[in-house]
């Protein structure tokens, strides 16, 4: 299979010799114009990327190889042409809802243990930020089935997948999961099921159809209170090894700092101004005239600005039950309420056998019970 | 190695048939039947403790405690199978999901004091149960011989002085303990990635270097590993790292098992995946040192590199036994030929014995333009360290150090909270970002001023 | 005031000159063994302290400074003996119960805002770990309220304090605060409550009575179900400023680390076997003889072993009401149930006389309502 | 500076008398009455904005968003008090507790529903309400002079096209939302060191070098700060750690405020915290390397220290100007020597402009034997070489590094989790120890071989 342009599928090596892969025309490009700043551009010959770091004609970056660093044609400032990927999609796509960010995709994504061939199913698509990441993660043999309730969403998600090369291994539907479940047609073919939706412990019984044996149900929810409805839903579905996690991805600033270590010299602007943001350190260690009791050392501290949540994450598994299950369940069911006593008398003339025979006595289970020596004088707050 | 080409045309053949997402998922799907030297992770009682077994037919399979099964009892069932484990009779059973229907709608005082005080280590009362039996050991362990786990419990319950005494709350959460005891349920997993992870760090975690797998699943996506993909992998955890990749490859591309030294360190954790050949063949081991002098010379003098590649290929007789059982090749001239020239889409860096940045630096030139990396270490500073050094060096963009905070949640009705303690404290820290020092030409509109080779080697 | 012996109060300076401050008998000294190892003991001549690393007769250590390195009398190995402090009374203390850490012990006394001659109630008293640090930020002239249910914890908490001298600040009373609420004696008198029990909501009254204006209440709740209905206590009892968090000590780790950056080398012993655990690092950065392809750097890792979750803090403050409030939030509360139709009428009339004014005509406000384009098929869920 | 002996004398009286408690906690509770010249940080809506404000007759004080109040609005109230400031009429009125009594037992679908779409960015439908208010801007602030912030509310509700649409609950909030714009809710705070703590993080920050509140409060009990004690701190923090021990001593103990270089950084924020004299007569600056000095010359030689301290206390005008206005005293000769003789009991460090390992170096040996220490630094790095430093050299036991991680928690019906995101996403780091390395005699005991002075000076 030659190498897939344009599209965020693959991660093919270069095609060409030594090491480069070139853009041609409606490929798809991140364009990086700093730190954490970053846009999507189609490649369309006679269109020009405007920043504020100058002017970038679509035309002088065809031929070009993904990586370069790129200057303005007005020469005021430069832009590095990235290959898009998945993750670097979730960071320039047009938001349309709240979406998934790079540590929940991650999770989610091997949590429900997908591979080439797997099928998987979503709702809602939203703005396709999962998506993307799914359709990797199954491609070339596999598939993506994704849900959205909302139209519009719907009608943006499909040319948005089709632009970027992903249809070949996803389908995104107009459908209310919550009212209507899943499509019958793919009952018993999910490896996955992902579900964001409002009220997901509505349609766990339309998961455990559409699921695999051993298949993986997660679900996405803001609040706890959700997620308890969800799990009472998947415990009477067949559902077990149910987790609940989360996962901040905490972010880290880096940079290099100057520290004093003489008290007797007043501060100096290096460490009284709190960081030198961005400034470079020498190379190979060569040291600046600063005086000598400045320390200069990289520190990561984590970001002040932070996603403290998104979402719970709960994991569950469809256990494949043995035939004649059901019957087996409520069979036992049966004997644990009428068979109590006497499995008691039974237990009761076999220990008065054994303790005859091993001339031991021992105070009878019939005995009158001892009241408690811990007397609880409030006890419906203090039970143990 | 099989070639690029074949398993594509194959790959397009299904896809234009009927159902072809069902027969590719069918093939790979962690549901199929247990067969013959498959590997199952066995877990009993919902993680008390966990064995790997490989299904022989004939072998008895240890459970711990006292506990074996026979590997009939799994074979030809589905991976996910639940089992219970009478402990009187030795039977093995196939069970379907848990048969304890809890009332999640119980919500009253009760609900909410107790497990409170329960949770709080008994903060309210002395523990009285303790010598509340009236049983001996030796009565219990012979009316075990006669009774089933359920049967025992209600007997133990009914002997204890304090049974009745107890809330209904109390009560259940004491029958549930001593089910526990007397009865082993066992859950046989697909070892999938996150199952062996998982595993190895609750139960084995230096032979995988504390990887968690939240901290896996981050490199996996965060250095965009996927099918077509050309990896290159520095990993010192086992294999678990090179198995997540294979896993996620499906045989779909190639990876470069890259070593420090002369030989590949112990990759064992791979055997447990049950990986098909596809996923070996696409693996190679390859020394580092040998790949970058091969970039260095180029293709145009593959001389030295064939001698190096050879070097490479005598390994030691315990590293030799390894090879051959996993199936997996070292790389001949050609592949690394492939390698250098086409260079890598992907770079994973996991190891605790070398240092990021010099990593870094030696082995970001054999990546492909506009490749993704991804390098963890369970400390931040040697991330942030070599972080610096890319940024100044623009050697890489869209740089990230992140921690991934994970944490469990237990979920029940009025005593849900984060859990208490954890062994997972950590998952330590991904430096990601995308490599554009590998770009040759100067485009007319190329800003830098130096050639970017020379910053490159 | 002279130094306070033996007690973990006053964190006084040394009164003797030269920085040192002398063990004598009966004195508490916390013996430290180890990493994150110690013990307690009370300084009595003709005991012996006995532990793994050797015998140490109490003898022996009348007249030494605290924080002296202790050979053992069998010469085997050696321990530190420190001056008490709550923080390291926490870490050796007999533990009762479950008993607060450092951290939320911290957070409790500062957001208490307590200092010397506050006034702190707490119930229930445990183990006494969060006691002895309330008890230093309130001497020497504040007071430590602290109620107690076990009739066996109080004791022993009584004998603690006065052994440990914090008995001069602090009350240990037998009591069930969640029946009987606190003593009317301290009503108004309350800087601060701390509330550790089952059912908080049900002190949240007593608590009201007990605070000056201003006081601030803090409770320690495992589960959230359990801090949503303090909550609605709270307000119901004239409490504003609520919050609710949790917070985390991550511990972290610090070992010396040898990393290779040569890449052809074999990974050596020192690189391969995971951390050099406790390895002395050369002083003054002498390098040691090892290959020069080994970079050595300090690293500093969290601990895997966490407490992950400790409870739900939630703090609120009492606002002091004005005179009549309880009369005036009774006529707010007339006006907007009877007022609202008076009050449109008025607005109405103000606005047409307004719109007629300027001459602007605008559709009415009882013209009837469009329905909404965006037309919901499931309204129960889908609600905006 | 007071002699120790008087307060004590004084507390010790207290402690005998009637009701010793009351009379002190009296003193210094913070819900007494706002008087004359006191600072109050006037808090609207719940955090929504917050100035800090001083107390004076007939000054009227800017709330923001054209809101005024006039200082007698609070003189004489307690503090704590909360306000309705009326934006049509321009009145300022105490209130008690919030009005709102929301119905907490409804757990319905709705409750449950809704919020989550709500959160969630409207995700399931467009935005509709945009648009829906058929009163134009210049009516609704006509109608704002002539109605009050809930008849506002229910007015506007009443004009907008979606609002009968909506749920209950969005109904409802989107009532409280309105009324916030209409209405400003004043909370009238004693600057405690928490509340100055948190004002300064959340919106001004870089003037306490992001100091969180957590952090503060464990660099307090990790360095056992209290009355009684002899404490030495280095703080670049605005004077908000300084302000936080001098809260925690309460006047009974010595601070001593050690600067670097020739004159004590700024300690503004100590006056936002209504301290009185003895509070600012427990204070001295001293220069560090002074201290550093006098100790090592020792009390024999005090000429040296002389000449040390009296250079340190010609400050430069801008510095005396602040001086006078904090009340705080320059150490002369006899605190100096009190200070390096009797060592101090806790030592507080929060700096990012010094390196802690090299200051911890420098200022451990001013301590007494088995002294309290703590260091904040917002990165773990320069803290865990401080630690191994100290771990290697012997200097301190106890040694911790922690990280306190602080989440602050949404509870509500059916809409409960910790909250989305947050401008605190950062305590930093707090490395805390006992100092062992104080000791001058070698007991018969003594294990170490070569003296302790050695290693500590």
């Amino acid at each position: 299979m030659s190498h897939v342009r344009g599209t965020m599928l693959y991660a093919s090596p270069a095609p060409e010799t030594d090491r480069e892969r070139l853009i041609r025309e409606n490929d798809l490009v991140v364009v990086v114009e700093g730190f954490n700043a970053a846009v999507a551009q189609r490649i369309r010959i006679g269109e020009t990327f405007v920043s504020r770091h100058g002017r970038f004609p679509h035309a002088a970056l065809v031929g070009v190889a993904f990586g370069t660093k790129i200057r303005a044609s007005d020469g005021r400032g430069f832009v590095h042409v990235c290959a898009p990927t998945p993750e670097l999609w979730t960071k320039v796509l047009a938001h349309r809802t709240q979406i998934l960010y790079a540590p929940d995709i991650a999770l989610v994504s091997a949590e429900m243990e997908l591979r080439p061939g797997s099928t998987v199913l979503e709702s809602g698509t939203g703005s396709g930020s999962l998506t993307h990441a799914l359709a990797r993660c199954v491609a070339p043999t596999g598939k993506v089935w994704t849900f959205e309730f909302n139209e519009t969403r719907v009608k943006a998600a499909e040319e948005e997948f089709r632009a970027n090369g992903i249809d070949e291994v996803t389908t995104v539907t107009h459908r209310d999961i919550e009212r209507d479940g899943f499509p019958e047609e793919l009952a018993s073919t999910a490896d996955a099921v992902f579900l964001d939706l409002p009220g997901p412990q509505k349609c766990v019984a339309s998961v455990a159809r559409s699921l695999r044996p051993n298949g993986v149900l997660c679900t996405f929810s803001p609040c706890i209170e959700q997620v308890h409805k969800t799990i009472v839903e998947m415990k009477k579905h067949g559902f077990a090894d149910i987790k609940t996690v989360e996962l901040l991805g905490r972010h880290y600033d880096v940079e290099g700092r100057c520290l004093q270590t003489d008290l007797s010299a007043p501060l100096s602007k290096e460490t009284k101004g709190g960081w030198r943001k961005d400034q470079k350190r020498p190379r190979d260690g060569a040291t600046e005239d600063s005086a000598s009791t400045l320390t200069e050392t990289v520190v990561a501290h984590p970001q002040q600005r932070l996603q403290s949540h998104t979402a719970y994450l709960t994991f569950a598994r469809l256990i494949p039950a043995p035939e004649n299950w059901t019957e087996t369940l409520a069979e036992r069911a049966k004997t644990s309420e009428s068979g109590n006593e006497e499995v008691l008398k039974r237990a009761a003339e076999f220990l008065a056998k054994r303790r005859g025979t091993k001339k031991r006595y021992r105070p009878q289970s019939d005995a009158p019970k001892q009241p408690s020596k811990h007397v609880i004088s409030n006890p419906d707050d203090y039970s143990d | 190695m099989a070639p690029e080409g074949e398993r594509a045309t194959e790959a397009a053949a299904e896809r234009s048939s009927g159902k072809p997402e069902t027969t590719a998922s069918e093939r790979v799907h962690a549901g199929r039947a247990m067969r013959e030297n498959d590997v199952v992770l066995l877990e009993m009682n919902d993680g008390e403790r966990a064995t790997f077994a490989t299904l022989r037919a004939g072998k008895v399979i240890d459970l711990g405690k006292r506990a074996r099964a026979p590997a009939e009892a799994f074979l030809g069932a589905p991976f996910g199978s639940m089992y219970e484990a009478r402990h009187n009779t030795g039977e093995v059973e196939r069970i379907g999901a848990t048969t304890e229907v809890i009332n999640e709608e119980t919500d009253d005082e009760e609900a909410f004091a107790a497990p409170l005080a329960d949770e709080r280590s008994n903060k309210n009362v002395p523990n009285t149960e303790h010598g509340a039996q009236t049983l001996t050991d030796s009565e219990i362990a012979a009316l075990k011989r006669e009774f089933t786990g359920e049967e025992m419990v209600e007997i133990i319950a009914a002997y204890s002085k304090t049974f009745e005494e107890k809330t209904a709350f109390a009560q259940e959460k004491y029958k549930a303990r001593k089910l526990k005891k007397h009865m082993t349920k066992i859950l046989a997993r697909f070892p999938s990635p996150r199952v062996v992870c998982e595993q190895y760090f609750y139960e084995n975690p230096s032979k995988t270097s504390y990887m968690r797998f939240d901290s896996l699943s981050m490199l996996m996506n965060m250095a965009n590993v996927g099918a077509h993909g050309q990896t290159l992998v520095l990993e010192t955890c086992g294999g678990l790292v090179l198995g997540s990749i294979m896993h996620r490859m499906g045989g779909f591309g190639r990876i470069c098992n890259g070593f420090v030294g002369t030989n590949p360190t112990g990759m064992e954790v791979v055997q447990n995946m049950n990986f098909d050949p596809t996923h070996y063949d696409s693996v190679r081991h390859a020394s580092l040192s040998g790949l970058i002098e091969a970039r260095q010379k180029g293709a145009v003098e593959a001389d030295t590199t064939r001698a190096k590649s050879m070097e490479t290929t005598e390994p030691s007789t315990a590293e030799k036994k390894e090879r051959v059982y996993m199936k997996m090749k070292f790389a001949n001239d050609g592949d690394m030929s492939d390698f250098t020239q086409h260079g890598f889409s992907s770079l994973v860096i996991a190891s605790l014995s070398v240092e990021p940045k010099a990593v870094l630096e030696q082995l970001l030139p054999l990546c492909a333009s506009s490749a993704s990396f991804a390098v963890w270490f369970n400390a931040s500073q040697p991330l942030a360290e070599a972080y610096y050094y890319l940024r100044n060096s623009n050697l890489a963009v869209n740089l990230s150090l992140v921690e991934p905070f994970l944490r469990s949640q237990q979920v029940l009705p009025g005593r849900t909270h984060p859990v208490m303690t954890t062994d997972a404290g950590s998952g330590g820290f991904i430096l990601s970002g995308t490599y554009v020092g590998g770009v040759n030409t100067n485009t007319p509109i190329e800003a830098n001023k130096k050639p970017k080779r020379e910053e490159n080697s």
